[in-house]
């Protein structure tokens, strides 16, 4: 016997054109404001187009990108990280100050770096998932707080409010080719940063669609007493999260702190809402559990092609922020309409 | 009334099936029971389901229904009270325990993520892998098929196992749920009030799952409201009432008609019939 | 009364009564100006035995609070800033009228004495940004882009019009973001890129100063970089022939002065300046000196 | 099969009530219909209702019943045929326009707000207030007491009615939401399933409430999964199978067996009894 | 016949003592904080319980407190607004651009300023509800905006930064009257922001616990979908919310300018999320539906008394964030153990 509870469902029009399929992924609508700034901007200025404009704002969207990537994945499972710019200062002082001040070994100051990072990481992780207060709430905390330690420790430390004379540490330069250096390729200049953050575009987009964390981070973030019940481990997966996070804080800061030799005890702050700004260009929803890799290193495209653009454009600096909140309006709108042509509810 | 004819104790001994011992139950509880801060939920209970056996639990709203299947499934501790698997005492700390041991909930609220597609609620949790070390990832194209597959084995025909599960009809989503336990080689299939939402022909569809799922040897433990419901398919009755055992009936020992009128409130709709009519 | 001879190990032995002097700036915290500007203090303060709090917020009405509940300490002197005049003016004037003297600092030097302060120290944003655009003009450049690093500071912006009036080419400002160097340094070479004529690039910090130095590199632009502010990268930088020159304030001695002034007169009864400014700066650190400036700047101090 | 003598052309002239004539019905729709986009989730549908009289809407999952009952409701507009209030042709815009026609409507998923008190839940959108100009306020005391009154009225006893409703049971949060559509003067209380998911008992209890309304004076749209909660209360039946009607029945033409039969899958149902069995 | 539903859930253990009744409102947790707090302060300070010290940290309150009971009013309704910080700025800006520089009539500025202000709120609800965006990124983009015109405008119309000669523009001491001013009471200096704060206080809570809109309120942030069908104009109740927020960014604007007579382009930048802290520390849920305006008004309390009592500490104020943030964790997590030793659900 065969009761066909599926036939009569079939009866009703629907149209499933492959095309629709791929209109249907969550970064579609960033790809398409994506190709629009991009023409926009190729059209009316010189420089958009040439090898070394076009280094440039890659270069820019590889720093957004990173922690935009990080901070989708998280904001796919469900939760937010403020402190997530924070970081990315907090790394580098800790690498500064131990080899400057101390004279640590420049290795093991990444290393350091890398596990104070993770453990704030984790840190963020336990609060949220003991008390069951929200991520927003909890990382807004350690955001002040870690903007307080990175000033006051900065300066009790070194006396003043930034790191100087970085680059005559010893293996600088060993340390710079992973971090700060750049390789010619097609007559651009590429920064290191824009490989790092290709690869992990790319490792985030299979985590997420073809390993078993990929498909928990989505279900964590969905419906989080469903993933309990079917045995999915949601502290692990939430633990993971804010960790990689904080990790992708660390990788920026080591960036950064590579590409000037030099890093700041406001470095990071303010930065964290830009990637929150990517994610959902991306097609990130804020309620979790919907969202993509790739659209939120499109989004931080976005972004760093618009932050150079206006550069680029020569238009007065003064309206920078007016015109990143009308992209910022824009692509959310493109992005909707894109995603309601295709039939998917926001 | 019939309650005297209906004595549990004197019900207990009796077995729908000669052969199958109590000894032989997969799930066993013993005086189980669970408080949730200062409300007692459930107190006292006792029930086992061996293989190719349907328990039925039956209860009023609030009853204990759910908090019974949430100890079985490992989503809750039990405050009082043995629970035996395989004839091993057990507490279970997460769901992911009761689910390695063979046990399998459908829950109330089904226990699916809304906006991911069919296939990968079917396989969330236990998903199927390729490759190995780094380069370990899941089978989708083997995970696609065997979601089809086994829908089709229930009956399902699902143009597209990758449409977000919630814009499925609450009866196939049901069926999803279902025919992820019974894949899943699951020993008991745990299910609560899989047909409250459905229409007729839905949970017609889903009482012959549960029958073809018993007909392959699982056992099963069915939760409902409607006695119309779990008569037809049940080997065994539970009937809670604010949280204790009402008593274990088995088939042979009791009759649709007095299961109705045990459940609470069964003799207050018999009165309630007159008022109905018009005045 | 006595000199100011060294204190010892807390202040027990310090000689007269016990000084407090609260400094309240329009310097946000972690701005390294302002910063350098608090060591002078803090230092002036343990040199003489005085007990120095120091509070900043650039937005005036904070300021305004922050002073308000400084005075309500009653200190024996207060240091205020004035990038505002007229939003700090009624706390000021509450001080003064407290009986508690004021000395104001860095920018304000206009409407110090007219809201009651005894006398000011340093000079304003505006005059050392004419300091710079003179020094740029002998360079002979004419096309000169000045990176505001801190959107809508006032501060930072007289800087920028200071050297814009005095140096005789056009000036156009940039902004960028202090908290994100590495994309402050992208956005300049971005600029350079966009304008090939653009032969001056000037700095309002330390941080932004390197990044420019790079961007200058990587975009191959033949720009001259001059900043304002010292820090031992900058004089690296000076001393490698990457920067034409830097603008000193000397932001320490606006924080050390005055406290030093005030715990006079509390100490001696001593009024300094006699109603006239005590300019600080700006100096300039060159090629020429960079070497002698180097060491005080490794220590935060200039 | 039965089919012949039930069909619905030949059933739609008799009446239960040979007193009351369709122009007095108090909501009538003719031939409506309604699309989502691309799905057309009702069509062709005609039924009414009149004063005292309880109309069952019965039909699968998907079948549009809870489309039909928005379209009555205002939550949604239909996008054919007609829709006559009192006689008069009407298109809704707001649920707002409804409600201040006297159609208050019980939703299938209650319209409580959990968060909120019982007694600002009961009048959410219909608050008392007191006093005039500037002083015009809330009437708490009124309100509360009201509450506790009509629900008493109802035979619910709630000890306090500042707990937030989410902490009721669902059979209580039902109860709540059938006492405020009737203390609101209502003409017509509109019940999308209201006995899903509520035991015997419970059931029994919501059944009692819509025979009481409906002594009242009042029309009644009941929807409902289960014949067996239809059949008592009931005065016509109307049968939806995919979006179209089946039928609109005067109970005097049909039983319940024969309405379980029509309802879509009767007839499996039926062929499944004896799968269900063991083989 | 009377069929007991409820008499059986009465026999269920249950605690109803009226103690516990007052313990479950929302803002219980924070005045168990803010308490904490005055008593810290009072003792460790001199100056902290001084009139002159009393009257500082009430200022300072104030004006956060204002704006931080519209944001509870918002987030209890169901939405965010990051534009409120800026909007102080903007509506500053407009009255001393257009009273200094173009010599309007000062009255008129001031509903210039506050057309403007509603405008802009009546354009973030609607932008809202008509494309379902959260209110989180519309409003964010509006903040974009905001602060980038702010800057722009202002340095076109006036050539700087700032807003000068505000003092002396005819009438400004009228106004002044209502929003600058300052009389003695009990010793204490008190600016009038103090009697707006207190009054606005109090007629938010008459608005949300006695009055018809109140009660929409809590249902339109609680279920937005029964609200509707029970025939709640949800439209109109979010508007309001979205303009009252306006027009409390309005008023601080006002008080701020008139107080200082002076406005800056930068002014309200950062202060956004300011509000939103104390709403949550004051008891407000981030989803909606539930806190209090007087909670949110003791959050502003506790973040005035902590903001000036690190002052009158002598605290090292580059830990300010530092210890900020330390206070926001402690604030909330007080708040919840408080919730949960009352059995409220957080
Ligand atoms: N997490 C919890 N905290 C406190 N009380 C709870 C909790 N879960 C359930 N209860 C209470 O325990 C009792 C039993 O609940 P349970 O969900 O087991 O009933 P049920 O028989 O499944 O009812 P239904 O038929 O309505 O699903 C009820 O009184 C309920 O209010
Ligand atoms: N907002 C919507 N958008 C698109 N399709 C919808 C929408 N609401 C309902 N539908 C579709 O319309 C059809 C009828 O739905 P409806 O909710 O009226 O069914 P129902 O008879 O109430 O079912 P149930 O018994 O499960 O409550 C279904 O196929 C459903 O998927
Ligand atoms: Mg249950
Ligand atoms: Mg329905």
């Amino acid at each position: 016997m065969t009761v066909a509870v599926g036939a009569e469902i079939d009866e009703r029009p629907t149209r499933a054109h492959p095309l629709l399929t791929v209109l249907r992924r969550p970064e579609v609508g960033a790809l398409v404001a994506a190709v629009a700034i991009f023409l926009f901007f190729s059209l009316s200025t010189q420089a958009f187009l040439t090898p070394a404009g076009i280094s440039t704002w890659l270069y820019s969207a590889s720093l957004f990108g990173i922690m935009a990537v990080a901070v989708a994945l998280l904001m796919i499972g469900g939760e937010f990280d403020l402190s997530a710019g924070a970081m990315t200062g907090t790394t580098g002082l800790i690498v500064g100050v131990v080899t400057t001040q101390w004279g640590l070994n420049i290795w093991l100051a990444l290393v350091l770096a890398l596990v104070v990072a993770l453990s704030i990481g984790a840190g963020n992780a336990w609060v949220v998932m003991k008390t069951g207060l929200p991520s927003f709430i909890v990382t807004l905390a350690t955001f002040f707080i870690l903007q307080g330690c990175n000033l006051a420790l900065t300066k009790l430390i070194t006396g003043s409010v930034a790191i100087q004379g970085m680059g005559s540490v010893p293996g600088f330069d060993q340390v710079k080719v992973f971090f700060g250096s750049s390789f010619p390729f097609l007559g651009m200049d590429v920064k290191i940063s824009i490989v790092w953050w290709i690869a992990l575009t790319a490792l985030a987009t299979w985590v997420l669609l073809r390993t078993r964390p990929g498909n928990w981070i989505f279900a964590v973030g969905g419906q989080v007493t469903s993933s309990r019940q079917v045995g999915v481990p949601v502290l692990k997966v939430k633990l993971g999260l804010f960790m990689t996070t904080a990790g992708a804080g660390w990788l920026v800061g080591m960036l950064q702190l590579f590409d000037v030799s030099t890093v700041q005890a406001t470095t990071g702050v303010g930065q964290e809402f830009i990637y929150i700004i990517c994610a959902v260009v991306g097609g990130c929803l804020l309620t979790g559990g919907y969202g993509s890799a790739i659209g939120a290193a499109l989004g931080a495209l976005i972004y760093g092609m618009t932050l150079q653009g206006i550069v680029f454009a020569q238009w007065d600096n003064n309206w920078l922020k007016a015109f990143l909140g009308g992209m910022l309006l824009l692509a959310v709108l493109v992005n909707l309409l894109v995603r309601r042509q295709s039939g998917v509810r926001a | 009334m019939t309650r005297s004819s209906l004595d549990p104790e004197q019900s207990r001994p009796e077995k729908s099936d000669p052969e199958q011992s109590r000894p032989e139950a997969i799930l066993e509880v013993r005086n189980i029971g669970k408080s949730y801060g200062s409300v007692r939920a459930l107190q006292g209970v006792s029930a086992a389901v061996g293989p190719g056996e349907v328990l039925c639990v039956l209860g009023d709203n609030g009853a204990g229904k759910s908090t019974f299947i949430k100890i079985l499934s490992g989503a809750h501790r039990h405050s009082e009270g043995t629970l035996l698997a395989f004839g091993v005492e057990r507490r279970f700390e997460h769901p992911r325990e009761a689910l390695d041991l063979g046990i399998a909930t459908v829950y109330q609220d089904l226990a699916v993520v809304p906006l991911m597609p069919v296939w990968r609620n079917f396989f969330l949790g236990s998903e199927l892998s390729r490759g190995r070390g780094p380069l370990r990832r899941l089978d989708v194209a083997g995970m696609r098929s065997t979601t089809k597959h086994e829908l089709a084995r229930m009956g399902i025909d699902l143009r597209d196992v990758d449409q977000p599960i919630g814009t499925l009809s609450g009866g196939e989503r049901q069926s999803v749920a279902i025919a992820r336990a019974v894949h899943f080689g699951a020993k008991v299939v745990i299910l609560d009030e899989p047909t409250s939402a459905l229409g007729v022909k839905q949970a017609g569809v889903v009482l012959s799952y549960i029958a073809r799922a018993r007909d392959r040897g699982l056992g099963v433990v069915f939760i409902t409201h409607n006695p119309h419901h779990a008569y037809p398919v049940g080997d065994r009755f539970l009937l809670l009432q604010r949280g204790t055992s009402v008593g274990d009936f088995a088939k042979s020992a009791i009759t649709i008609d007095e299961m109705t009128a045990l459940m609470a409130g069964g003799a207050e709709l018999e009165a309630l019939a007159h008022e109905l009519e018009r005045p | 009364g006595c000199t100011a001879t060294e204190s010892g190990a807390g202040g027990a032995t310090a000689p007269g009564e016990q000084v407090t002097i609260a400094v309240v700036t329009h310097g946000t915290a972690g701005d390294s100006f302002w910063d350098v500007v608090k060591s002078g203090a803090e230092q002036a303060g343990t040199d003489l035995g005085a007990t120095v709090t120091y509070q900043g917020d650039g937005d005036p009405v904070k300021q305004s609070q922050l002073i308000e509940a400084a005075v309500a300490a009653q200190p024996d002197g207060l240091v205020v800033s004035m990038a505002n005049p007229d939003g700090v003016k009624s706390a000021v004037e509450k001080a003064v009228a407290a009986g508690i003297p004021v000395i104001t600092i860095n920018s304000g030097l206009e409407k110090s004495l007219e809201f009651g302060a005894q006398t000011h120290v340093g000079q304003s944003e505006y005059i050392a940004g004419q300091g710079a655009g003179e020094q740029l003009a002998e360079a002979d450049v004419s096309n000169v882009i000045c990176i505001i690093h801190e959107a809508g500071n006032s501060g930072l912006e007289e800087r920028c019009k200071g050297a814009a009036d005095t140096i005789g080419a056009t000036v156009s400002n940039v902004q960028v973001d202090v908290a994100n160097l590495a994309d402050a340094q992208n956005t300049i070479k971005s600029k350079l890129l966009a304008d090939p004529s653009i032969d001056a690039v000037l700095t309002l910090q330390t941080g932004v100063a390197v990044a420019a130095s790079q961007a200058i590199d990587e975009a191959q632009s033949p720009a001259t970089l001059a900043t304002f502010d010292v820090s031992a990268d900058v004089t690296r930088l000076i001393q490698d022939g990457k920067m034409l020159f830097a603008v000193d304030q000397q932001p320490y001695s606006q924080g050390y002065l005055p406290v030093t002034f005030l715990t006079l007169q509390k100490r001696n009864g001593d009024v300094v300046g006699g109603g006239l400014p005590v300019y600080s700066g700006p100096g300039f650190v060159t090629k020429q000196n960079a070497a002698q400036v180097a060491k005080f700047a490794e220590n935060g101090t200039r």
